[in-house]
This record gives C-alpha cells, sequence and structure tokens, in this order.
C-alpha cells in the first residue's frame, strides 16, 4: 500500500478556488453509482472529492474524466455542488500548468482565436453568405450563432436552418457581428477562469454596446453561460423552446409528411438537467407529420450524456471509452432511423461515433430544428431572405 | 470607524427568542448590533413602541413573530401583521426610509434564520447609516 | 350643481316632522354663525327651533362627531353629507351607536367649499363621494357627474417625493403645531376619552408643542385613524396653523385600501380592518 | 426608588469566555438605583443561589436582575429563589448574555458592550416591575391520550394504574400502531405481538381507561388544568354496545378493499376488524369498499348478524372530554418513495418498502409469515438499502435512526427464513444502542454482506428478465458493484404524519424544520411543549426505537402526574386588567382576543377582561387605543423603559 500525506493547503486552495462543496460530502458514493462514465472507465467522481478533501496526490490524475452532465449533482443527497468543485480543481491545477496535451489546442485557440475551432474570427458568419442581416438594436432577437455551428463543417448546416426558420416565421433578428467570441462555458468547465472572463468581457461588450434584450441559441451551453455566468438581465431562449412556441403561436407549421420515420430524442444534459426544457423539443417534434416518435429507455431527468461537456468534445478517449458510442447504441436499440437531438455538442459526439460504429446508413443524427425545417419545405441551400448587408 | 448601528429587537417568546437562544446554543455568530426585548407575542407590539424606538436612537427597529398559522396564540400574529403593516407605512410617508423597521417570521427552531436575518439587517442598516429623522436631539 | 336652499328646506321639513311626531329627541344640523362663511353645528330638539336650521356650502361640520355625546338609546336624527355618513357607518361597526337609534337624513352635495379659502373642497376631503353611502330619508336628488374622482390623485406629488423632502416637509408641517388638539376634536372617529397623549401612564411623549412629541402625536394619531378614516377633512379645517393633515390620513386610508382591499365606513356589515385579519394576508403588505 | 440587585453569573466560561463579566458589574454599579452588584461562577448553583438570597436580606434589595442564560432556561428557578426570601417572584428580571450575547460572538469587547446595554434595559425596566400575585384555579384529574401506539398505550396504563381517568384517542379501528405490525423487534428479536397485545388487552380491561378508537379529536380549547376537547367518533356502521365480536358479518361480506394494515399487500373485507389481535375485536364498515354504500344494496352482514349491530345509518358524533393534561403521542409515517425514480418502487414489483416486509415476516400478515416475492417464489439474494430519504437534502435531512437496526433485524429474519444471500448498502452504520452493537456483531457473523455505499439505482436485469439489479460503488474498494438481486427492501425516511400540521395547530405546539414537533427545551424538557399541560411522546417528536418512545411515554405520564395530582396549581399571573378610568369603551380588545376574555359591560360604558379566560399574550393592549388595557409584566411603561435602556448604549 502506498503511503499517503493529508495536504491540506491543497484541498483549501480548491476550496478557495469555488469548491466550497467538498466540505459537504460524507462518501456515500450515490454519485459514483450515478456517474454515466463509472461502467466504462476509471474515473470515479466520489475518489476525486475524497482526494481534494484531503489534497492527495493523485487528483491530477482523476479530474478530466468528468463531462459536467449533472446527474450526481441532482441526486447528491448532500448537495454538493460537483461541478463548481470538479471546475475548482481542474483550476487549480490548470493554472499549475497540468493541462492534458488534447486540451492544450482546445485552450490555445480559444486564446488566440476566441473559439474552439482554429476557426478565423473574421468568418465568424461566412456561412451566411451575408443573406442575413447583422443585429441591430431595432431587432427583436439576437440570433446568436455558437461556434461549433459557425465553424464546424456538420453544425453549420443546423445555423443554416436556423436562419431559415427564423425568416420563415416572420421574426425580426439579427447575427453577432464577428467581434463576438466564443460563450466560453467549456473553457469555464475546463478551469481557465480568466480566459473565461476575458471572452465574457468581450461578448458582454457586444451585447451591452447593441442593447441586446433577446436572444436566441441554438446551444445549450450558450443556454447556460448566458443565464447563470453572464448576469445581464437580457431573456435567452433555447431554439427548440422557440420553435415549439412558433408552432403553437401558428408562425410555423410543418406540412410535409416525412413518411413515418421512427425518430427518438436525445436530450442534451445542458438542455436538460441544467436547464429543465424537456417538453418544448418533443412538442417540436411531435408537431411534424410523419414521425413516429419513440423514447429511449433512458430520457428527461434520467438521459444518457453523450461524453462532449466540460471539455470531453476536445478529449481523445479510447474506443470503449466512450458514452456517445452507447448513447447510439441505445438509440438504435428503439428501431429508430434518426436521432435527433438540439445540441451542437452532442452532434458532434454522435456523429463521430456513427461513423465508428459503422452505422451510417442506420441511423441518422438531426437536430430538431433541421428536421422541422425539412416538413416545412423551404430549400435551404440557399437562404430564403433577400437582405443584404456586410459581415 | 465603521458605523456600529443601534438596532431593536422585539421578538416573541414561543418562535422568534426561543430561536433567537437556539441560534446561540449552536453558537452560530451574528453580529450584536440587535438588542432583543422579549414580549409573549409580536400581537403585543404596540406601534407606538415603534416610534418611540427610532425617537430614542434606533437606528433598525426587527420584530420577529411565529409564522403566520403557528402563533402560540393562533392569530397574534395575524392582527399584528396588519397593524405593524400600518406602520411601515406611516414611516414611509412620514420620510423615514421604511427598510429601516423590519418584520421577520422565524420559528423556534429556525435559529439559522435567525442569525441570518439579523447579520443581514444589520448590514442593511449600516449602508443606510445612523437614523438621525426622528432622534431626538440629545439622547445618546 | 346643488340647489343649497332646497336642501335646507326639505331638512327643515324632515326635522319638524320628525320632532313633531316625537320619533327623535334631537336633529343634528347646521344653524347660522357669525357671517354665512361660519354656520355651526345645531342640535334641534323641539320643533321650534327648526326654523334655525339652515344648510349652505359651507356647513361643512361632519355633524357624525357629535353623535356620541348623546346617551346611549338616544333616538338621533342626523344631517349626513357623503363623507359624514361614513363616519356614521364606522361608528355602527365600532358599536359606539345602533343603526336603529338613527334617522339619517342624506345630503347629495357637490361644490362645498372651504370656509377660510373658499375653494371648492369637493376633489380634496370627501372621498370623491357625492351622495351618502347609506341614509333613510334623502333630501335632494342623487348627484352623478359621470366622472368618478379618485379621492388619492392629490396624494401623487407626495408620494413622488424623496424620502428626505418628504420628511422635511412634514417636519416642517408638524412643527407647526401648537398642540391645541384641534383636529381630534373635529374628528367624528376621535372619540378616546381620555386620547393617548394625554396620558401619563405611560407617558408616550411631551406635552408641550416640540417637535418630538409632536411627531409622536401626530404618527400614532394617524396610526389609530388607519382604516378608520373616512376622508372628511375636518380636522385639516380646523387645524389653526393649516397642516394638511387630510394628505396623510388619505395616504393611510389609500395604502389600507390596496392591503385590505376595502375603504372605510362603505358597508354597515364589513368588518373593522384594523382588528381584523384574514389568513391569506400577504406577508407582501410587510415589505 | 427601588432597590436593585445585579447578579451577574460567569457561566464557567460559557459567558465568561466572551463577556467580561467585572465589567459588567462595575458597570452595573453606576446605574440608578442599583444598590448592589456582584458576579459569581456559576449563579444557578447552590452557592450562588444563596449568594442572591444573602444580598437580598442584607441589601434589602425589593428588585433582582439576574444576568445569566435565556429566561427560558432559568426564570423559574430564579424565581423560587428570590420567592423563598418572602420577595415577590415578578420581581426577578433575567438579562440573557448567554443564549443571545456570549455565544453568538466572539469578540470580548461586543459581548461586553452588548451586556451593557442589555443590563441597563433591565435596570430601567425593573424599577417599574409590580409585585403580581399567581392565580390559583382547580384542576382537572382527567387526562386525555391522543394516539394509541405504543407511546401512548404505555402512558394511558400508566396513569390509569394511578388511579387517573384516561381517554385514549385513537384515529384507526384499533390501537397498538405501527409496533402491532412488526413481527420481531431489535435488538432482542422478542414477538412484538408477544410483548404488545398483552398491554393493548390491559388498556381493553382497565376500568380507568375509556378507550376511544375510530376518533379524533377535532377541538381542543381552554388551559393547563382545564382544557375541553371534542372528539369525533367517526360512524362506524357496527354499534360496538351490541357487537359480540362473532365476526361472521366479516366471513359474509363481499366488499373486498385494501388493507391499510398489511400495508396494501392483501386484501380485507369491507366490514372487518384490521387484524386478528386487534383491540378492540369489533369491525367497522369501510364505506369505500362496502357494497352497499357503493352500490346500495347488499346488506348481508346486517342479515347475519345476529345481535342487529349493523347500522348503516349511524352517523358521526362528537363528544364532550374535560382533562387537566394532555399526552400527544400521534406516531410517524414512512415516507413515499416513489417520486424516487431511481428506486422503482411502485414500478418494479421487486422493490418493497421497510413496513412491507415487516408484513410479510408476520405470521398473521399477508404470506403468513413467509418471505416470499409477489409472484409467491422465494427471493434467493435479497438487498437492503439504508437511507432512502434519510440524511438527503433533497428529501429529508435527519436521519431515521432506527433504520440501521431495524435492516440488521431483517437480514436476520432473511437469513433465518429464506436461503437467500443478503446484501446491506449503507453510508454509516449507526448502532448506538443498549446491545445494538453486539447484534450488529452477531448478523456480520451471519453472513450477511455489508457493502459501504448507498444504493444509486435499481434497474431490471437484461440478462435475468423479472431480477433486478442494484448498481452502487463500494466506496471500500471503489469498485461500481452491479449486484443481481430478486428483491430489494427499502429503508425510507421516517417522517411526521400527513397531518401533523392540523395536530400541531389543534394542540398549540411548535414544530421543529423536519415537521416533528418540538420539545420545550431539548435537554432539560424534552416531553414538554410550549403550552403549559401539553406532552409528547414518541415519534411524533423525532424518530426514535421503542425502548426510548416507552421511556418517553413513561416519563410524560409523569410529567402529567405533576400536575393532575394537585387539585389546584398556579398559573402565571401575568393577565391583562383594564384600568376602567382611561377605558373609552372601543371594544377593539373584544374583537382582537382570540380566547374571548374581554367583555363590554354598557352599564359603565367600559371593557372588562376575565382574568380566567386571559393567557397574557397581551394583545389587547396593543389594540387599546388609550392605553387603558394593562398587559401585566408587560406594560407599556415597562417595555417602554426597557427600549429606552437598551438604545441609550
Amino acid at each position: 500500500m502506498s503511503i499517503a500525506t493529508p495536504f491540506l493547503e491543497m484541498s483549501q486552495a480548491i476550496v478557495d478556488a469555488g469548491g466550497e462543496a467538498l466540505k459537504k460530502c460524507y462518501q456515500c458514493g450515490t454519485c459514483t453509482g450515478t456517474c454515466p462514465w463509472t461502467p466504462i472507465t476509471h474515473f470515479n467522481i466520489r475518489m476525486l472529492v475524497r482526494m481534494s478533501q484531503l489534497g492527495l496526490e493523485g487528483i491530477e490524475d482523476n479530474m478530466w474524466g468528468c463531462s459536467t452532465c449533472k446527474f450526481c449533482v441532482d441526486r447528491c443527497p448532500r448537495g454538493v455542488e460537483i461541478i463548481d468543485l470538479v471546475r475548482a480543481i481542474r483550476s487549480v491545477y490548470s493554472m499549475g500548468g497540468m493541462l492534458p496535451q488534447s486540451l492544450r489546442a482546445f485552450v490555445g485557440s480559444m486564446s488566440a482565436r476566441g473559439n474552439p475551432w482554429s476557426g478565423d474570427q473574421e468568418k465568424r458568419n461566412d456561412w451566411a453568405k451575408g443573406k442575413y442581416p447583422l443585429y441591430t438594436a431595432d431587432k427583436e432577437y439576437l440570433n446568436w450563432t455558437c461556434c461549433t455551428s459557425a465553424f464546424d463543417p456538420r453544425n453549420v448546416h443546423v445555423a443554416k436552418a436556423t436562419a431559415a426558420l427564423l425568416d420563415a416565421a416572420g421574426l425580426s433578428w439579427g447575427l453577432p457581428s464577428t467581434a463576438v467570441n466564443c460563450c466560453g462555458e467549456s473553457l469555464s468547465k475546463v478551469g481557465d477562469s480568466e480566459l473565461f472572463e476575458r471572452l465574457k468581457t468581450n461578448n458582454l461588450q457586444f451585447f451591452d454596446n447593441n442593447e441586446v434584450k433577446k436572444m436566441i441559441v441554438a446551444s445549450p451551453h450558450c443556454l447556460d453561460t448566458f443565464t447563470k455566468q453572464y448576469g445581464r438581465d437580457y431573456k435567452v431562449i433555447h431554439l427548440s423552446e422557440l420553435l415549439a412556441d412558433l408552432i403553437k403561436a401558428g408562425k410555423l407549421t410543418p406540412k410535409k409528411d416525412l413518411g413515418g420515420i421512427k425518430v427518438t430524442y436525445h436530450d442534451p444534459c445542458y438542455l436538460g438537467r441544467h436547464n429543465q426544457v424537456y417538453d418544448a423539443p418533443r412538442e417540436v417534434l411531435q408537431a411534424i407529420p410523419g414521425i413516429d416518435f419513440i423514447e429511449m429507455g433512458r430520457n428527461r431527468e434520467q438521459s444518457m450524456c453523450c461524453g462532449g461537456g466540460g471539455g470531453g468534445l476536445w478529449m481523445e478517449k479510447m474506443k470503449g471509452e466512450r458514452l456517445s458510442d452507447l448513447r447510439i447504441e441505445e438509440a438504435l436499440a428503439t428501431g429508430a432511423t434518426v436521432l435527433a437531438t438540439a445540441c451542437p455538442y452532442c452532434i458532434t459526439m454522435f456523429e463521430d461515433s456513427v461513423r465508428t460504429l459503422n452505422a451510417e446508413d442506420k441511423i441518422k443524427i438531426k437536430d430538431v430544428a433541421e428536421l422541422l425545417l425539412e416538413s416545412l419545405d423551404i430549400n435551404v441551400a440557399e437562404p430564403v431572405a433577400d437582405v443584404c448587408t456586410t459581415s | 470607524m465603521e458605523f456600529e448601528p443601534k438596532i431593536l429587537g422585539i421578538a416573541c417568546n414561543w418562535c422568534t427568542y426561543t430561536g433567537a437562544d437556539l441560534a446561540g446554543t449552536t453558537r452560530l455568530k451574528y453580529p450584536q448590533n440587535l438588542r432583543v426585548v422579549r414580549v409573549m407575542c409580536s400581537s403585543r407590539i404596540n406601534p407606538s413602541f415603534i416610534f418611540r424606538a427610532f425617537q430614542l436612537g434606533a437606528d433598525g427597529v426587527l420584530v420577529g413573530g411565529c409564522h403566520p398559522g403557528d402563533c402560540h396564540y393562533n392569530t397574534g400574529n395575524l392582527y399584528a401583521r396588519r397593524r405593524l403593516a400600518v406602520t411601515k407605512k406611516i414611516l414611509d410617508f412620514a420620510g423615514l426610509e421604511p427598510s429601516r423597521f423590519r418584520v421577520e417570521w422565524i420559528s423556534a427552531s429556525e435559529g439559522n434564520k435567525f442569525a441570518e436575518v439579523v447579520k443581514e439587517f444589520t448590514e442593511h442598516v449600516q449602508i443606510l447609516g445612523p437614523q438621525t429623522k426622528f432622534k431626538i436631539a440629545g439622547v445618546s | 350643481m346643488t340647489n343649497f336652499k332646497q336642501i335646507e328646506e326639505n331638512l327643515k321639513k324632515e326635522a319638524k316632522k320628525l320632532l313633531e311626531a316625537g320619533s327623535v329627541a334631537v336633529v343634528l344640523a347646521y344653524t347660522k354663525g357669525a357671517d354665512e362663511k361660519h354656520p355651526q353645528p345645531f342640535a334641534a330638539k323641539k320643533a321650534d327651533d327648526v326654523a334655525n336650521i339652515i344648510f349652505n356650502e359651507y356647513c361643512n361640520h361632519n355633524l357624525a362627531r357629535y353623535i356620541v355625546r348623546y346617551a346611549p338609546g338616544t333616538k338621533i336624527a342626523v344631517a349626513v353629507k357623503a363623507a359624514d355618513s361614513r363616519a356614521v357607518v364606522v361608528l355602527i361597526q365600532e358599536e359606539k351607536i345602533k343603526r336603529e337609534n338613527l334617522i339619517l337624513l342624506g345630503i347629495p352635495v357637490s361644490g362645498m367649499k372651504n370656509q377660510k379659502t373658499g375653494e371648492i373642497i369637493d376633489e380634496k376631503t370627501t372621498g370623491g363621494l357625492t351622495n351618502p353611502v347609506v341614509y333613510d330619508v334623502l333630501l335632494g336628488e342623487e348627484i352623478h357627474t359621470g366622472k368618478p374622482v379618485s379621492p388619492y390623485t392629490v396624494l401623487e406629488q407626495y408620494e413622488k417625493m424623496d424620502k428626505d423632502a418628504r420628511f422635511a416637509f412634514w417636519k416642517a408641517q408638524f412643527d407647526k403645531c401648537i398642540r391645541c388638539y384641534a383636529c381630534r376634536k373635529a374628528c367624528p372617529m376621535c372619540y378616546c376619552d381620555p386620547c393617548f397623549i394625554d396620558q401619563t401612564k405611560p407617558r408616550w411623549a411631551d406635552k408641550s408643542p416640540q417637535s418630538h412629541g409632536n411627531l409622536m402625536y401626530h404618527l400614532t394619531r394617524f396610526q389609530h385613524l388607519a382604516g378608520r378614516c373616512i376622508d372628511c377633512g375636518e380636522c385639516t379645517r380646523a387645524c389653526p396653523v393649516d397642516i394638511p393633515l387630510y394628505l396623510f390620513h388619505k395616504k393611510v386610508a389609500k395604502d389600507c385600501e390596496e392591503m385590505f382591499k376595502q375603504a372605510a365606513g362603505m358597508k354597515i356589515e364589513d368588518k373593522l380592518v384594523m382588528v381584523d385579519f384574514r389568513v391569506e394576508d400577504s406577508d407582501k403588505i410587510l415589505e | 426608588m427601588s432597590r436593585i440587585g445585579v447578579f451577574v453569573c460567569h457561566c464557567g466560561l460559557n459567558i465568561a469566555k466572551t463577556v467580561r463579566v467585572s465589567e459588567l458589574v462595575e458597570f452595573a454599579r453606576t446605574l440608578p438605583d442599583v444598590v448592589v452588584a456582584e458576579e459569581y461562577k456559576f449563579m444557578c448553583s447552590t452557592p450562588g443561589q444563596e449568594l442572591i438570597q444573602n444580598d437580598i436580606k442584607k441589601y434589602k434589595l425589593d428588585r433582582v436582575i439576574v444576568a445569566a442564560c435565556s429566561p427560558l432556561m432559568h426564570e423559574k428557578t430564579f424565581r423560587k429563589v428570590i420567592a423563598a426570601t418572602g420577595l415577590n417572584q415578578y420581581l426577578l428580571t433575567i438579562v440573557n448574555v448567554r443564549e443571545q450575547t456570549s455565544w453568538v460572538t466572539s469578540d470580548i469587547e461586543v459581548g461586553t458592550a452588548k451586556g451593557k446595554a442589555l443590563i441597563n434595559g433591565a435596570v430601567y425596566r425593573a424599577r417599574l416591575l409590580s409585585p403580581l400575585v399567581s392565580r390559583v384555579i382547580d384542576v382537572n384529574p382527567d387526562i386525555v391520550v391522543v394516539g394509541g401506539g405504543i407511546a401512548g398505550i404505555q402512558a394511558a396504563l400508566e396513569l390509569a394504574d394511578t388511579g387517573k381517568q384516561v381517554y385514549l384517542v385513537e384515529k384507526s379501528p384499533t390501537i397498538g400502531g405501527h409496533m402491532a405490525q412488526f413481527d420481531k423487534t431489535f435488538p432482542t428479536l422478542d414477538c412484538s405481538a408477544c410483548i404488545l397485545t398483552p398491554k393493548m388487552d390491559a388498556v381493553l380491561q382497565h376500568k380507568n381507561i375509556k378507550m376511544m378508537t375510530y376518533c379524533e379529536v377535532t377541538e381542543v380549547k381552554g388551559y393547563v388544568g382545564n382544557f375541553d376537547i371534542i372528539v369525533k367518533q367517526k360512524a362506524r356502521y357496527v354499534d360496538h354496545d351490541k357487537c359480540n365480536a362473532c365476526l361472521a358479518c366479516t366471513e359474509k361480506c363481499p366488499g373486498k378493499g385494501v388493507s391499510e394494515w398489511d400495508e396494501g399487500l392483501a386484501k380485507k373485507k369491507a366490514i372487518s376488524i384490521p387484524f386478528p389481535q386487534a383491540v378492540p375485536q369489533k369491525p367497522v364498515i369501510d364505506r369505500d369498499s362496502c357494497t352497499f354504500f357503493l352500490k346500495g344494496k347488499c346488506r348481508l352482514c346486517e342479515k347475519v348478524c345476529e345481535q342487529k349491530a349493523i347500522d348503516f345509518e349511524q352517523q358521526d358524533t362528537f363528544v364532550n372530554i374535560k382533562a387537566g393534561a394532555i399526552i400527544v403521542a400521534t406516531g410517524y409515517d414512512l415516507m413515499d418513495t416513489k417520486p424516487l425514480v431511481q428506486y422503482g418502487y411502485g414500478k418494479l414489483p421487486g422493490v418493497y418498502s421497510a413496513l412491507e416486509v415487516e408484513r410479510l415476516f408476520n405470521s398473521a400478515g399477508p404470506t403468513g409469515g413467509k418471505v416470499t416475492l409477489r409472484d409467491g417464489s422465494e427471493p434467493k439474494s435479497i438487498a437492503i438499502l439504508h437511507c432512502i430519504g434519510s440524511r438527503d437534502k433533497n428529501n429529508h435531512e435527519h436521519c431515521s435512526r432506527v433504520c440501521c437496526m431495524y435492516s440488521l433485524k431483517f437480514a436476520h429474519l432473511f437469513k433465518e427464513k429464506t436461503s437467500a444471500d443478503v446484501y446491506q448498502f449503507y453510508i454509516d452504520m449507526r448502532a448506538a444502542g443498549k446491545g445494538y452493537e453486539e447484534f450488529y456483531n452477531r448478523i456480520i457473523e451471519e453472513d450477511v454482506k455489508f457493502i459501504r455505499g448507498k444504493g444509486a439505482r435499481i434497474t431490471e436485469s437484461k440478462e435475468e428478465p423479472g431480477r433486478l439489479v442494484v448498481e452502487a460503488e463500494d466506496t471500500i474498494t471503489t469498485k461500481f458493484i452491479n449486484l443481481p438481486v430478486d428483491m430489494v427492501v427499502l429503508s425510507p425516511a421516517i417522517v411526521p404524519r400527513a397531518d401533523a400540521k392540523d395536530v400541531q395547530r389543534m394542540f398549540n405546539l411548535s414544530s421543529d424544520k423536519h415537521g416533528f414537533f418540538m420539545e420545550r427545551h431539548p435537554k432539560l424538557a424534552p416531553l414538554s411543549t410550549m403550552t403549559e399541560g401539553v406532552f409528547i411522546a414518541g415519534v411524533c417528536q423525532g424518530p426514535k426505537d421503542i425502548p426510548d418512545t416507552v421511556a418517553q411515554a413513561l416519563g410524560a405520564a409523569a410529567e402529567v402526574l405533576t400536575i393532575v395530582s394537585k387539585d389546584k396549581m398556579e398559573l402565571e399571573a401575568t393577565t391583562a386588567i383594564v384600568n376602567p378610568a382611561v377605558c373609552c369603551g372601543c371594544q377593539n380588545c373584544v374583537r382582537v382576543c382570540p380566547y374571548g376574555a374581554p367583555s363590554f359591560n354598557e352599564q359603565k360604558n367600559v371593557c372588562e377582561i376575565n382574568e380566567a379566560l386571559c393567557k397574557g399574550c397581551g394583545q389587547c393592549a396593543a389594540a387599546c387605543p388609550t392605553s387603558a388595557i394593562i398587559a401585566r409584566h408587560f406594560t407599556n411603561e415597562q417595555v417602554l423603559a426597557e427600549i429606552e435602556g437598551l438604545m441609550e448604549y
């Protein structure tokens, strides 16, 4: 047995970094028993808390396993804010330079370019091909494009679908200028609070200067950050909620029958457990004619994690240690041919898994917005609006 | 030196006074600007006590009673709620900051709440600064 | 405009009838004072007294004030304008008088004037009402101007004031007080004998007209009249140093109405809000 | 001019640590009318008390101020101290320099300053105190015990044996409570029925106990010594005076209801007794399952009853009881675990709650004492999950205290009655009690497996349909346990009765933050409540085991006897009176008094207060516009003087 000496200064450093919650834990193991990673990896969240309580060596080897899915937080009998704790631990250690290789590129890109995808900031709105207006104070909504939607070729389709839907509903909206950068959600979970604050300040400058009152976000991660960490009094609406409302109000009417396809829905952690949006995306799906909607066994509050949160999207995982693989298998087991979701991270994770599992012809990954657009029967290749602005 | 307000507390015997004792038994720490007068029920509080306390130099007055529905005398605090609500409106219209007068329902088991309320109220009164409007010149 | 002469005639006629029939021991009305602008309250006890009754636009006195002076059980007829009738209602609610011992001679009226300034007082101090809320005989046509006046509009400028300015305003007002107690003398609700301020056990405040004693007297009086003041404005008209007490009373009345959903003296069946409660009263009223 | 003595207590270091006691004494000496000020290590001790008494004589004191712990703690003690010298007990003032001063600050400057302010206020107040004479009232010697579980039964028997008349009010059709549902009791494993049923029978037989089953208290008026209680006798539709307990009706009855007694695991007839040993042995009709009440015809029971005891016309009736004291022993509920979806209770048939399992073990239970699953098979592997809803911020923060021990008992009984493997999923084992650790050791030796980790989730097994899988971390090995079992037993939180709030209001009790009834003092008055004459016993006060419950019941009985064993008792003299000279007859006091103590005297045009009805809240004094009402011991002058004194420093 190895010898360990409690190093309480380290424990205190974690507390000081926002990990106050570690004092409450009584080590019952409910978190580990609930954690989606427990059955497939060596990551043990309870042990991480335990090590932090005593400042034991080995924390740094255990701290990257968490994808901040919040399942354990909801179940914890002591009300320990485990995600805050994980963030604090990571912040203490990444200050000490202990960032895993795979995250260095991510943090580097954030620092140099303000987005995680090493994209050129100037090209943030290029997907729109200048067809959509920029946001100005006279418009009702700011349509906030997630960096992933702006730069990742797969998710660009979601950005386009979103824009087309907003126009089809006749909303008054605009895109952010290229001066904005990533909301910083994953960065804050990775523990780089300094850089996070920098990104936040820059974005807030844009919001304040342009008097942003209402914002549409397609990414639940942006939703979470803007509502909980930015501290401004604007309204942030997730796209799925907006779409559900527009359908109810008769402003969008799905007509085209999708031909009886079987669709199941994956609750993104940051939309569901983090922000309690469960019904809206389901309402959208069920409003579309010709969709045979099936639930997976684990849904809503009990939903599984894709593994993309908390920086997971940028970390390499070995085969057999990927939650998204398990989730795809679960979706396949329902007989669904489409796995719908409402988060660019989930989409990215699932698209990867579909490829590595060779399931591309068995199941398609779609954003709820994409499915809705299909049933509206609008050509998305070119934006419908003819408004012309500079980007 | 930081302004140390004088705060008068009037607490009912059964809930808030007992709750305040519980805060002590559990060794919770809170600012000691509060001096508590014990009465049997929050309904005992004559509104003129409040006016008088401000004249005698109180910078804040905190009244504590049982939660509505839990009054030891069944309905005392329900009358008190109305009576003291009017008192507060009168203070407000007379030009005194109404937040210098607060009514809180604190049960015998809410030692925590008592300590928190006192802390929060003391800090609030500290920010408001000394109460000079009603204070009779010459009282210490 | 109200036909004051017609009302005076009707008042005399009714008073005479009641006194002759012996159905009341006294009729409370008005009579001539030093001049037309200063009529006096008047108690007609015999049919012959009726000739001295007058009614004009300066007959502001709230006659409800005088009812409690008579021994319990005395049959009394009272001339009541809108606010006076509300005072009667409160006195009945408070069991100071019994409805069956009263005959209320209702006077619908608009255009009453302030004795000192001559300005029309309707919108300021009649609770926005022109017709009595309760009566047995109506001495004129009910008045329906069609435009209900909020009794609280006059408060707006004071509510908007900054707290310090409002304090300065009231301090200046209360500092004028010479403690003549005309306000409480004129008030139909101030029937306490002795008044709290005259107590020695305890001595609630200094009895000489000093700033802090004045403040204590007035604030406590506002509290005692909360939910009872019916906005007749008599306190203010009686005040020799022109303290606008009605403003403060009105503000408390407004707050009470908002908090307890009931205005004072509107219905005999209503409960007195300050000695009543509802379980569902919100804690918001304490914020 | 009064002559005041101020006595400041160190309370060891409890006060002295954060309050400079000598400085308070010096300060007190400077205050008006203070003729002596002294300090002592423990003022409540005999030497401390003598110090006060000697000074009263020596300095001819007529007011005494004791600066010590809270008045709720020792006001009574010190009142007796000064009364013994002949000084009126109401001339005492307590200054709370412990609970509300020394214990709530760590700064001695601040503590000392506050202590001075409080003493100053007390001196101002003390000068205005008046001697008061306590009222002496007649005491009704009868006692009402509410709740017929083991606590109520034990208290009732004890009191009845002293010759007092006891009314035992029970909500359900039989007495016995939860204990009657159990098969064995830990740690001795004696049979629950064997120790309980003789007591139940003794209640029935006792000439001094009026057993009122199927009854509920609906109103409580009055005060200590003289309570007026209204009890509702719910309609049984069976005349128990005529019924000879032949139970022919039950045999013939076609109506089927769910047996609450068997925790829903069995059916019961619409006319039935809850279980064979029920007391009384006479049935009631359950309206919700009776064919006659549901469909308008049947009345088979009526036909077979030779005693003509069936009475479908019976109505609820109300009985008035007068009593001098009350014991509330209303027990507990188990938390409903259905909302905890991760455990699948109510959805997965193999998941049981603790009370259901108690019934499975019981030979009078739905399976005749055999441990079988709902499909009749015997489980081969059983998991017992501790702390379900207890020690849990999302549900109930308190520890339910008995679950560890009954879970051990379950393990033993499973081992005894089946050949199953038994697992315990626990967070901490709590076995503090006489013989408890030994019992724990015994169960370990019986080869029960202990897994230190809270059960996180129960799922249906994919490999073996019908079986369950318990998921949890074994925090000792840090391994994720996936344990296939046939049966899962949840140990749910013990929570206050669903109607505890109503009971609390009716008897004017306080409750702690979990909803359990609150004792007057956690250590020194654990069975008294804030309402004089009302005592609490058993789990309604907080989770506890049977020995503690019985001990509390006996303690409460003794407390009751201190009241009802005397014909007369003294009441607090702190009632309100009217000074007729300044009463304006507004009748505000009449309108606000919850007890109807004030009334209006029309002849004199003043209000008067009936002291016997007054409880001393002082509400009338605040509502009185002319200050005519004197709330004795809390008069306007006294309160104002205290405020003035407090605000001076």
